[in-house]
């Protein structure tokens, strides 16, 4: 199946990650298609619910995206959102599902290519996974 | 607060293994405080249950409730009795009390524990808690300037510390303090060591399962 | 006057080190070693670590033409020219001379004219037309007769041309005084740092042009025009007559009736001269002239005016293939224009691109616009 | 209001930058066809005046109850689409942008059909999520008409000066005993010929003489808490602690020049700073025959990749003043490019090669060398290694972040760029504020400036901050997080994760959180374990209706 | 006495003045010369060192500036005099006739698409052409058309008036007249901006006599995606041949038309009139020829310092050309995947926040060549492509490099009006011809209550033009308030 092409749902924060994108659109940064952002005001927004439910409807990874380290525009968002991130991992591999379908990476608002690279490299590596198997109708 | 923690999903998966209609009650209470079976969490299960069931490709319809105190029947009754036939199991997210009290209330239906219910506990921080209180039904607090020998000294021991302990650290851990020195530091403190010099004391421990009484409060039956 | 001494005075020190000399520099074109803006740098650099001696020896002094492309060009309007020929100065004290063209035989023949011996150089002048020892105008020829011996084989004719200068000036009622003594301007001298043969020539033309009692002084070539107008000033002050060039004089009274000009069918393109359009500013009058004669169609080179490119050589000196390759690159120029006679409008220029076409097949002719002029005025 | 959703939405060609690469009738039609889309329309440019009015009219003729455009980034054109909802007369939260030019067409320009396919799913989701879009109302707060300036250089003092100039308190933090900054230590100011420390002795003077001015010197700054009109502040003096509410703050704290240890054998001696030669200058006590200047030194190489703007100004204007000391002294000034934009500073360059001082150009590659008494360089004209001869060689040094940059960055929760500078809201259009609302920025903390570009960013910093001080109260926006009371199981989580302390348990014995102190950020209604914290601005609804849409195509 | 203030400009330091003191609430008069706000920055295609797209984050102002209620725009006006001191201004000013009412028009261009006048359109520099009756561009505040009264028939006695039939909002008023009224302000700021230099002084640039030789903001209208060419980047040779290709068209249809009259009528020869048509044919074909051989734009060169930094024109630096190169380089990568850029300079001034490593950036990831080198002179080669002269300096040797496109980074020299203004209202102007102010009062002029800002004051790029708007409000500020 290698014609496979994977969505990715992406949270990703206003300050860091969703400047970084609109940097790499400035820039014409070109990147593979496969991810769908969803805006939050920080990733410290985003719960270990809301990253169960985007794979359970079918994701086939889902990434959150948030400030570097200490530039957290409110502070400790992104470290907070690192934890949760590691904690879906660990619910995943409980259940058997790869952990790879789920990361965090973090961005500072001026690094396009880093956006485009990481965009680039959660698709490529979502390939390799394959399709999640809780969408077995769009394999 | 009594403190729980959720089991591994494989124990989990696997007593839910042969039932299709699973009832997630999760309660508001002590598990709410710990984070371990509030209605978020509540959420969180039935989604992995779902989603390891749809990997499987075996049907399952999760209902997802919580009770505001799962070990007050007042509580469970007007929950269960409105879903009466919509489900096969009960997977129960509260402390041992709660399975417990819908297992009593509801004897015909099978009560499934999600947590393990750990301590009566302090939250040190966000996401930590630590054991404080066996109800061992005797406190000794009075004497022991608020620290507990029972519960925190490993043995524990009544009437001081084995000898063990080296550099304040309880001989089974190191990094677990002998609450003896603890107790010595803080009567020391509150310049209370003669608490030490009484007799020592014999505890009459517990015969399990405790009943506690209170006739003023009980029903009136008026015929 | 030190090196040092000199960057100050011609502003060589606002150097922006910007390299649009070079890129302007005609010789920098075919010859890559040589950059006006390198040769600066290294002066300059020499003259603050005291080691001008060393670079006085250098060979660059001389390849520059001289053609003040780089001057017109230049955005900190460093006087580039004065201090080349400045340095050329100190250069020829320490025995730093120029490569000589031609054995040096104009060089020789300038500096027999500083030995007191008389010359006979006017016989064609009392053949063309009339002339007089006194009187109000003095026809300065310059070197057009010994160029017309030492070049005859190229079929260039200098006198030729100063013989149609001459009829027309008559035809105009001037008979203008020409004189056997007239020296050399000196303008080869003074570009080619021999400063005091230069004074010589210059206080005897001075001398002699007042002794004959002239008050306005016409000239045909452009290097003994601009040697007169700019640099006799400098070294002896004012000059009590005027000094017109012969285009100047006439362009505007071609138009009354004094020629008919008979119609001249050709498509001819203009070479400006550097010492006529850079150096003096005259660039209209001989367009004027051409634009003047019936039938003749004039198409502009794409560089023409300010930007015109020099014609290879100057003070018949270091006269080799770069020579010749910015000679047949400006002939191409000219070839592209669809024009079948390139006009140039100095005598020294006439001979080069003769002497360039000469061992070349391309069809072009080269004409003296005094010549063309007199063709049309059938003279 | 009617609970029938009527949504519009909304899509831009935005010249060829969407169109060029998406089919935008395609889109429209594919928008139409979706749940509730009662309108779809396609403009030209939907951010301009003909885009808006398209706008209001749809409202009006369909009466929408929300909006959906899908053109470029929100964060600059999400505000002026709200402003036009809100003159059509709807709430302007019931708007959601979708971006399909900076994170679509523009970026997958060599695949149509995915970027077209893209384009719809971000629709689709958008779409989902509006019918979950809730009413947000402002709701005002009171403004402290103090503002807090911290640092004392030439760019702080100007903006207490200009603010106190206008009426306002001002209270002025300096953490060295005394003020003055950087100037302090400079001989000249170019090219107003000024001695550096008679202009800054006048604004101290200014300073100390202005009532509504109260100055703090060697105070270090402890802690900053709440928000634009309301911050609580403390400092410390000594050992003595202060506290006070000021209404906006100004970051004026400045750079310092770097000491280049281990560049070009400096020793502080025969190798110096140009700030150590402003010293000498200072003193007159200068001889040296032949000077060499040395310009990016520790500037514009890897580790430290950015010009430091001022550095040529500086070395051109000592330059002039070493003329006027050492008559006949050669210089030499080694450059990369130099750095004279603007009319003064070319005529500055012209009258140092007027007064015959060489600038000889250097390649990165090839840097000059200094041995004691002469420095070895790769001469461009003479296209081989020369000596000069130098008995002094000056390091044109680049100006850096103060070392405490970090820390004021994290007290005011403020962000700072690769190299420590602080991060302006947006380099082209607001220089000088900072992202979080009512903190200003000037001076070298921004970016190397000469002095008297800090003397304008200062008075420009100044302007910024009136516009809040200028109102007694300031408009806050409910995009805040709010306790449902009835869920709530007070199990102080929130208390512990907000990162502004915000929550607290009120009387009823919930948790509560005050509105105005809220910033927004959604970690306490991400971490309740009772789900009793709702968030209008981007609810668990909408999350989950935009992941569900996701995948239903 | 008056508590407000005028801004002289409607470029972004002026609408920058004005919003900030505006939100003071200070009521402020924003005045621009032309029919719409916007100045230099709106004909910007993207700006360095972000590559924002100019008009994306300029028209949120723009709007805010019209929508704001402490701010009244006047556009299409000019300041005829100014007097009294600071605090009391009286100012004269005169508000040129649209002819079109500023309330009813809706901008919706149906008058536009029947205008017949066709001329140059200045908005891109000349390169495009609108009606007499136009709007100055499509983002432009207020959202108006204007007549043109130099060129519409109407006003050349002709009969027309096209466009006040289409109009439904029966805006156009060919009677309205210029109005001239008093304006009473405490203080006045000058944002008036600068002026590109007409390279055609330079005759060894070719600017005017090569069609291909552009100045760097011609490019950025060819650039734009609303510029005359709708971002397609094409080199205007061959723009004028395609026009040349359309004229000769439209000629060779009425010649065959006389043809067929002539034909049908059978009198006089028909073989005259033949063979202007064949001609015409052939001079057709000739041009399709040459418009395959000259193809898409690949090589585009830079040159720096154009009229800038030379004694001869300009003495000064224009501050942001080596950057405004950088940012079109890289822009221009995007409208053709094989094209390569060449910038040739003396000095990278990339001295502000982030400009270095753009101009990096500009090398590494954009493939930029940089030649470090003052071009000398530019010439055609025999295909009437422009060739550049310059003495490459790193590499020592004089070169000689042919381009489909080369595009001169313009001197910024004072706006045409400055010293009108400056006699008016008797500020002092510098060297330059720049509003000259005290170096440590950054934006104060030498008359009192009067203040200067952004590229009126010198050549400066958009952060520091905004810097010291927001200072020159901050002044006006403290003016107003009596109390500076």
């Amino acid at each position: 199946m290698d014609n496979f092409e994977p969505l990715i749902a992406v949270f990703s924060c206003h300050y860091c990650s969703y400047a970084a994108a609109d940097l790499a659109g400035s820039s014409r940064i070109q990147y593979p298609p496969n991810i769908r952002i969803i805006k939050v005001p920080c990733t410290g927004r985003v719960s270990v619910n809301h990253i169960l439910m985007a794979l359970e409807d079918g994701s086939d990874g889902v990434y959150v995206a948030g400030c570097l380290k200490g530039t957290c525009h409110f502070i400790r968002g992104n470290y907070k959102a690192e934890k949760r991130v590691q904690y879906v991992k660990d619910l995943l591999s409980e259940i058997n599902i790869e952990p790879e379908r789920v990361q965090m990476y973090f961005m500072s608002a001026a690094e396009g290519t880093k956006f485009a690279n990481v965009a680039l490299e959660m698709t490529e590596a979502i390939k390799k996974i394959g399709h999640s198997p809780l969408n077995k109708s769009r394999s | 607060m009594i403190v729980g923690e959720r089991k591994p999903m494989e124990e989990l998966l696997g007593m839910i293994e042969d039932f299709e209609r699973i009832l997630v009650l999760g309660c508001k209470g002590c598990v709410t405080v710990c984070c371990a079976g509030g209605p978020k969490e509540v959420k969180t299960l039935s989604t992995l249950i779902r989603m390891d069931r749809k990997q499987k490709g075996r049907k399952v319809i999760t209902i997802e409730a919580s009770t505001e105190l799962q070990c007050e029947p007042e509580s469970i009754r007007p929950i269960l009795e409105k879903m009466a036939n919509q489900y096969d199991v009960v997977l129960s997210m509260a402390c041992g009390a709660g399975v417990q009290t819908v297992a009593k209330l509801f004897p015909d239906k099978l009560v499934l524990p999600a947590l393990n219910t750990n301590f009566t506990g302090i939250a040190e921080e966000h996401g930590v808690w630590t054991e404080a209180c066996l109800a061992c039904g005797d406190c000794v607090l009075g004497r022991t300037a608020g620290i507990c020998p029972v519960t925190l000294c490993a043995k524990g021991l009544l009437n001081g510390p084995c000898g063990g302990a080296s550099e304040g650290k309880c001989e089974v851990s190191k990094d677990q303090p002998c609450a003896w020195q603890e107790i010595y530091h803080a009567l020391k403190r509150l310049n209370r060591l003669h608490y030490l010099k009484q007799k020592p004391q014999v505890k009459d421990w517990p015969v399990h399962p405790g009943r506690v009484v209170r006739e003023d409060l009980r029903e009136v039956e008026t015929t | 006057m030190s090196i040092q001494g000199l960057i100050k005075k011609t502003r060589v020190s606002l150097c922006q080190d910007c390299g649009i000399c070079t890129g302007s520099c005609p010789v920098s074109r075919v010859l890559p070693s040589f950059s006006p803006r390198q040769m600066i740098g290294r002066l300059i650099l020499s003259a603050d670590l005291d080691m001008e001696e060393e670079s006085l020896r250098e060979e660059d002094i001389w390849s520059c033409l001289t053609c003040a492309r780089c001057l017109e060009r230049c955005p900190s309007k460093v006087e580039y020219l004065e201090f080349v020929r400045a340095v050329r100065e100190e250069a020829f004290r320490i025995g730093n001379k120029t490569r000589y063209a031609h054995d040096g035989i104009t060089q020789t023949l300038v500096q027999m004219q500083t030995a007191g011996m008389p010359q006979s150089k006017t016989a064609w002048a009392r053949e063309a037309g009339r002339i007089q020892d006194e009187g109000e105008y003095f026809l300065f020829v310059g070197c057009l007769p010994y160029l017309d011996v030492v070049f005859r084989e190229l079929g260039v004719s200098p006198l030729g041309s100063a013989g149609s200068m001459l009829k027309i000036l008559n035809r105009l009622g001037i008979d203008p005084v020409v004189r056997n003594e007239e020296r050399c301007c000196g303008h080869d001298m003074l570009w080619n740092g021999n400063v005091d043969l230069f004074k010589e020539l210059a206080a005897f033309n001075i001398e002699l042009i007042k002794r004959c009692g002239c008050k306005k002084v016409i000239f045909g070539c452009p290097e003994g025009y601009l040697t007169f107008k700019t640099y006799y000033p400098l070294y002896f002050g004012e000059l009590d007559f005027e000094i017109i060039h012969f285009y100047d004089f006439i362009s505007d009274k071609i138009t009354n009736n004094a020629f008919n000009l008979s119609p001249v069918e050709s498509t001819v393109t203009y070479h400006d001269p550097c010492r006529l359009g850079r150096m003096a500013g005259i660039y209209e009058a001989p367009r004027k002239i051409i634009a003047s004669i019936p039938g003749m169609k004039l198409k502009e080179m794409e560089r023409n005016r300010e930007s015109s490119v020099c014609c290879g050589v100057s003070c018949w000196a270091n006269c080799s293939s770069y020579s010749k390759q910015i000679q047949m690159d400006r002939i191409k120029e000219a070839k592209a224009t669809g024009a079948d006679t390139l006009i140039t409008a100095c005598p020294k220029c006439n001979i080069h691109f003769t002497c360039a076409l000469s061992s070349s097949d391309i069809e072009m002719e080269v004409k003296d616009l005094t010549h063309v002029m007199a063709s049309a005025m059938n003279i | 209001m009617n609970t029938e959703l009527r949504i519009g939405v909304f899509i831009c060609h935005c010249g060829i930058n969407i169109a060029g690469v998406l089919d935008i009738k395609g889109l429209c039609e594919y928008a139409k066809a979706l749940p509730n889309v009662v309108t779809a329309q396609a403009n030209l440019f939907t951010c301009a005046e003909t885009g808006t009015s398209a706008i209001k009219k749809a409202v009006k003729d369909n009466n929408l109850n929300r909006v959906v455009v899908a053109a470029c980034t929100p964060r600059t054109h999400e505000p002026l689409f709200r402003a036009s909802c809100k003159e059509a007369g709807i709430n302007p939260f019931l708007f959601e942008m979708v971006n399909i030019r900076e994170h679509c067409s523009w970026v997958h320009r060599h695949n149509k059909d995915a970027a077209q396919a893209k384009a719809g799913d971000l629709i689709r989701m958008a779409v989902a999520k509006a019918a979950f879009l809730e009413p947000i109302e402002t709701f005002k707060s009171k403004v402290e008409p103090l503002t807090l300036v911290i640092g004392s250089g030439i760019a702080g003092m100007t903006s207490a000066l200009a603010l106190a100039d206008q009426g306002f308190e001002v209270i002025l933090i300096e953490k060295e005993e005394n003020m003055g900054g950087l100037l302090r230590h400079l001989h000249k100011i170019a090219p107003a010929n000024v001695a550096a420390s008679e202009l800054i002795e006048e604004k101290i003077a200014a300073i100390k003489k202005n009532k509504r001015i109260k100055y703090f010197t060697s105070a270090i700054l402890e802690e900053v808490t709440g928000y634009v009109g309301n911050f609580s502040v403390r400092f410390s003096c000594g050992n003595d602690s202060y506290t006070c509410k000021v209404g906006v703050i100004i970051v004026a704290t400045g750079g310092i020049p770097l000491r280049p240890e281990g560049l070009f054998n400096y020793d502080g001696k025969n190798v110096i700073t140009q700030s150590e030669l402003e010293i000498k200058l200072k003193k007159r006590d200068i001889e040296a025959k032949s000077i060499v200047m040395i310009q990016c030194a520790g500037a514009r190489i890897p580790e430290r990749n950015y010009c430091s703007r001022i550095c040529c100004m500086v070395a051109i204007k000592n330059c002039l003043y070493l003329k006027d000391i050492i008559k006949d002294a050669k210089i030499f000034v080694l450059f990369r490019d130099i750095q004279a934009y603007g009319v003064e500073n070319e005529a500055l360059l012209l009258k140092a090669r007027e007064a015959g001082v060489r600038f000889i150009r250097y390649r990165p590659d090839t840097p000059p060398v200094v041995e004691n008494g002469k420095v070895k360089i790769y001469h461009p004209a003479m296209g081989k290694e020369i000596f000069l001869p130098a008995d002094l060689v000056v390091l044109s040094t680049p100006i850096v972040a103060h070392d405490d940059a970090e820390s004021i960055s994290r007290i005011l929760k403020v962000p700072i760029n690769g190299n420590k500078f602080f991060l302006e809201a947006h380099a082209k259009l607001s220089p000088l504020d900072f992202a979080f609302n009512g903190i200003y920025l000037c001076g070298n903390a921004r970016y190397p400036a000469t002095v008297r570009e800090a003397t304008c960013q200062a008075l420009g910093a100044a302007s910024r901050a009136c516009i809040t001080l200028s109102h007694d109260t300031i408009e806050r926006v409910g995009t805040v997080a709010s306790v449902q009371e009835e869920l709530c199981s007070t199990c102080f989580t929130c208390i512990k994760v907000c990162p502004y302390n915000v929550p607290y348990i009120n009387e009823r014995g919930r948790a509560e959180i005050e509105p105005m102190q809220c910033q927004g950020c959604g970690i306490c209604v991400a971490e309740c374990p009772a789900e009793a914290i709702e968030f209008k601005y981007i609810s668990d609804k909408q999350i989950m209706a935009a992941c569900e849409a996701l995948l239903a195509s | 006495m008056s508590k407000d203030v005028l801004v002289i400009g409607g470029g972004i330091a002026g609408i920058q003045a004005c919003l900030d003191l505006a939100d003071q609430g200070i009521t402020v008069y924003l005045l621009e010369r032309l029919p719409s706000i916007g100045g230099k920055m709106a004909q910007l295609d993207k700006t360095f060192p972000t590559n924002d797209c100019s008009i994306c984050i300029m028209g949120p102002k723009l709007f805010e500036v019209e929508r704001h209620p402490n701010t009244h725009l006047l556009t299409y006006s000019e300041v005829e005099a100014v007097d009294g001191e600071a605090g009391n201004f009286m100012v004269k000013i005169k508000k040129k006739a649209r002819y079109i009412d500023e309330d009813k028009c809706t901008a919706c261009g149906l008058c536009a698409e029947k205008c017949p006048v066709i001329v140059p359109d200045q908005f891109n520099m000349g390169l495009g052409t609108r009606r007499a009756i136009y709007k100055y561009f499509p983002q432009g505040i207020p959202s108006v058309y204007t007549i043109d009264d130099s060129v519409c028939r109407v006003f050349q006695g002709k009969k027309c008036k096209i466009c006040a039939k289409i109009c439904e909002a029966e805006a156009i008023d060919y009677e309205q007249k210029d109005i001239v009224f008093e304006l009473n302000v405490g203080a006045i700021i000058v944002a008036t901006g600068f002026e590109v230099f007409d390279p055609s002084d330079i005759k060894s640039y070719g600017y005017g006599t090569i069609a291909d030789v552009i100045t760097a903001l011609e490019f950025e209208r060819l650039l734009n995606a609303s510029g005359p060419t709708r971002g397609h980047l094409e080199r205007p040779s061959s723009l004028n041949i395609k026009a040349e290709i359309k004229q000769t068209e439209k000629k060779i249809k009425k010649a065959k038309a006389r043809l067929k009259s002539l034909e049908k009528k059978n009198q006089g020869s028909t073989d005259e009139a033949r063979k202007t048509l064949a001609a015409l044919d052939e001079r057709l074909s000739g041009l399709k020829a040459k418009e395959a051989a000259l193809g898409d734009v690949k090589d585009i060169a830079f040159v720096q310092c154009v009229g800038s930094r030379d004694l001869r024109y300009n003495a000064h630096c224009c501050s942001y050309g080596c950057m405004h190169s950088v940012k079109e380089a890289i822009v221009s990568t995007e409208h053709g995947s094989e094209i390569r850029s060449t910038i040739f300079f003396t000095d990278m001034r990339a001295y502000g926040k982030e400009f270095h490593e753009y101009f990096l950036r500009g090398g590494a990831e954009y493939g930029i060549q940089f030649v470090r080198g003052r071009v000398a002179e530019i010439n055609q080669d025999d295909h009437g492509r422009p060739v550049i002269w310059c003495e490459d300096m790193d590499a020592r040797k004089v070169k000689k490099l042919p381009f489909d496109l080369i595009v001169l980074a313009t001197a910024c020299v004072p706006s045409k009006g400055i010293e009108k203004l400056a006699n008016i209202m008797g500020f002092d102007s510098d060297q330059s011809g720049f509003v000259k102010t005290d170096p440590n009062k950054p934006t104060t002029t030498s008359a009192k209550g009067i203040f200067v800002c952004g590229c009126a004051n010198g050549p400066m790029d958009i952060p520091s033009s905004v810097s010291m708007a927001s200072a020159a409000a901050s002044m006006a500020a403290q003016t107003v308030k009596g109390l500076g």
